[in-house]
């Protein structure tokens, strides 16, 4: 029989979340992220967080409202524009950053959540981001060694999701979410819509179930757009 | 002289059929708008998605779908979404034949810089540093000079690197240039430019063959 | 002494609520038969499903729903399939809490050694490899001993290993032992099996306690 | 617009492949393996062929056909059993044969497609496998550094497909598919429906079409089961 990851409420999700943890979040831009979890986090107070996410939020949503806090110590990330505290912060040096490129922040995870504790990569060989890492040269073209990334609780934000935990994600909202639900010791997920057992396409699972310690419920999505572009309907019409 | 939409309409002429192609932020986004309706190219956006269409009607944009800049946008019959990882596996894996980027420096060697301004700006490189190293074939678009008036093709680069000796194809407002053997190859030059005004904003070594056609747009 | 079935039963009674379990070939498959009704326990096939359900019913068999013994098999409400880089990042994340497989010969230390017979059988690793390399709880099912009547608890294997100082617990015909600081220490006797009868059966140092309780049937 | 990739029938889409090149096959024992493909690679009688495959199927299906025509000179596979012809050249030396842990087998098709040159992983520390190669300690245990695979063609057997080579695989007969379809120079995909663009769920696509550069309807479908297991009636109505 499967096995239920429900609990009632975020706050029943969240327990256990100290300060000086490691937290992973899924999310890419304001795309995907786990609206829910994160105002708990807020509402919690916890500090000193190393928080692992692709971006940092903007400075009012997002990871920018933990930002506000100061609940976050370090930031590892591959992409933090568009967010004026997050600047200032790691400017003064009141926030440690640590930028990583994308592909190889979410081959980290990955390799977390898949017992692999390190790869080769040819990304950032020759940049800073190389600094102090092993090089090593396969068909003739440099690698560096990238190791596995793991966090004590990760959050990530579903379409649907059943209450064996399984989850599917929708279009581009799936970005760092699988990997990062792969790579937490506890995984978090908030879904739009938690559905009974049998629903959900066993073909279809993004996110197997296996994963995800505690799933809940979400609600009062804002889903906030970073840069709303549209076409013209005379311009499609030519 | 090209302007933005010029560089990439010049850039659209380089892609082939049956290309999948990367985008980055910028002078490339625009790349799209310029290829020949009913070309088989797909467009890749390292956020999750082949097969990305043009930007939403009004009305019709949804948060759920966007593109690595941040985007929103529609999905072509016959798109996929994916994750990152999956996502990153088929740039590491040279299964893009394209990847177009800006950049705020190119060096005659091939080395890029557009990720960082040490002290003053620092925004992240995201995925141009697995694009760069991972693609076998990369163009460059971007302005010939920086709002100061200084090449940005200089002999090695001054900012922090994205990646070294990648760069195969710059596109710019004044021409274009292959880099090979250390030095910037004049190709082509934009509309009304002549060989000297690029000679005289290029600072890494130029090298200027006996005749250099003026590019052609169909 | 026990039977393939008896084997089977006092090992399902070592799974807990809530846990992820991998079944090998042979007597660990018949483990899933003795799971009470009710009890939130789901198997993984490393081939690619978790929640693998019974046998199908006669004429509801399905060509592409098999184990990983290659049996025709059926999936439970909320199961998952995925494919099998998916299905040993699952294992070797240790993210499934137990793994029962079958051996043909376990060392005092925890070696195991299942998939060759120089010069005379291989049929291959399979999955064993990465499951025994990765799992934080295996348990190995398998008779005391071989058709010969020797002894396949052993001070040391000598066929080629599978994996090394990996087995914690071995359930056999005779006994549940566990495997530490390089013996193997008796936990429980199977009903009307004596220590004396598990010492003799066993080649590999035995350790024994002042009282060793009878297995229990619930 | 997307890219078509179909080619009118199996003959077409083998075009290319020569003596002595190396094959990925996905499949599971006898399930999900190319059929026709394999047919295909009869008819042609390409020889000296190194093939990657789980399993070197029976001894009148699958790769037991290629076996039979003595087609292979070298198997790369996790688990070879319940072949007597497979054997028999075994043993005698005809064939050579590579045996890899299953899910090193899986990581390294997918580590060559996703291009990453190699990984560690604890499977096989200890053992035979990990001869010849470098031991490293991560986390206080002992891993073993695994390398890519590649292949010059890769035969893939998907449920569903459509035009742009898009593949859904079903149930456990997804397997090794994905994977191999990442590593293929050429990826061949054979379909048991070839649908129109835009039939199949973007959110539910298991091979993105930019691993398949050909894809062709299938035919005459065999699907033989390897190990035939029932449970009686009467047994699930106690």
């Amino acid at each position: 029989m499967a096995i239920s990851k429900v609990v009632k409420d975020v706050g029943a999700a969240c327990a256990g979340i100290e300060d000086g943890m490691t937290l992973m979040l899924g999310g890419f831009g304001l795309c995907g992220i786990p609206e829910c979890s994160i105002a708990e986090l807020v509402r919690l107070g916890v500090k000193d967080l190393t928080c692992i996410s692709n971006n940092a939020g903007v400075d009012d949503f997002g990871l920018g409202l933990l930002l506000q806090e100061r609940q976050i110590r370090k930031m590892i990330s591959s992409y933090v524009g568009e967010n004026d505290e997050f600047e200032r912060q790691m400017l003064s040096g009141e926030l440690e950053v640590d930028l990583i490129p994308q592909g190889s922040l979410a081959e980290r995870c990955r390799a977390g959540g898949a017992g692999i504790p390190a790869f080769f990569t040819p990304a950032g060989y020759g940049t800073e981001v190389a600094e102090g890492k092993e090089v090593r040269e396969f068909n003739g073209k440099p690698h560096i060694l990238e190791t596995a990334l793991t966090a004590d609780f990760a959050f990530v934000k579903a379409w649907k999701g059943d209450t064996a935990g399984n989850l599917i994600f929708k279009a581009t909202a799936r970005n760092f979410n699988p990997m990062m639900a792969m790579a937490g010791k506890i995984t978090i997920a908030e879904v739009e819509e938690l559905v009974p057992l049998g629903i959900l396409d066993p073909n279809s699972i993004h996110t197997p179930g296996i994963y995800v310690q505690r799933i809940f419920q979400g609600s009062h999505y804002d889903k906030r757009i970073e840069q709303r572009t549209v076409r013209t309907q005379t311009a499609s019409n030519d | 002289m090209l302007d933005k939409n010029g560089i990439a309409r010049r850039i659209a002429q380089e892609i082939r059929s049956g290309w999948y192609v990367n985008l980055g932020i910028g002078i490339p986004t625009l790349v799209a708008n310029f290829i020949p309706e009913g070309m088989e190219v797909e467009f890749q956006s390292e956020n999750g998605i082949l097969g990305m269409g043009p930007f939403p009607f009004d009305g019709e944009e949804d948060a759920d779908l966007i593109n690595a800049g941040k985007q929103t946008i529609t999905a072509m019959p016959g798109a996929v979404f994916f994750d990152s990882a999956a996502s990153f596996a088929m740039i590491r894996g040279q299964h893009v034949q394209l990847t177009v980027l800006g950049a705020m420096e190119v060096s005659a060697t091939g080395d890029i810089a557009n990720w960082k301004i040490p002290g003053k700006m620092v925004k992240g490189m995201g995925g141009a540093m697995d694009l760069v190293a991972s693609a076998e074939n990369i163009i460059v678009a971007m302005m010939h000079t920086n709002r100061a008036g200084e090449s940005k093709l200089l002999p090695a680069c001054s900012l922090p690197l994205t990646g070294v000796a990648c760069v195969r194809r710059v596109v710019t407002n004044l021409a274009i240039m292959d880099i090979r053997d250390g030095a910037f190859h004049l190709l082509e030059l934009a509309p009304g430019v002549t060989a000297e005004e690029v000679a005289a904003a290029t600072a890494g070594k130029l090298v200027i063959p006996d005749h250099v056609p003026e590019m052609q747009f169909n």
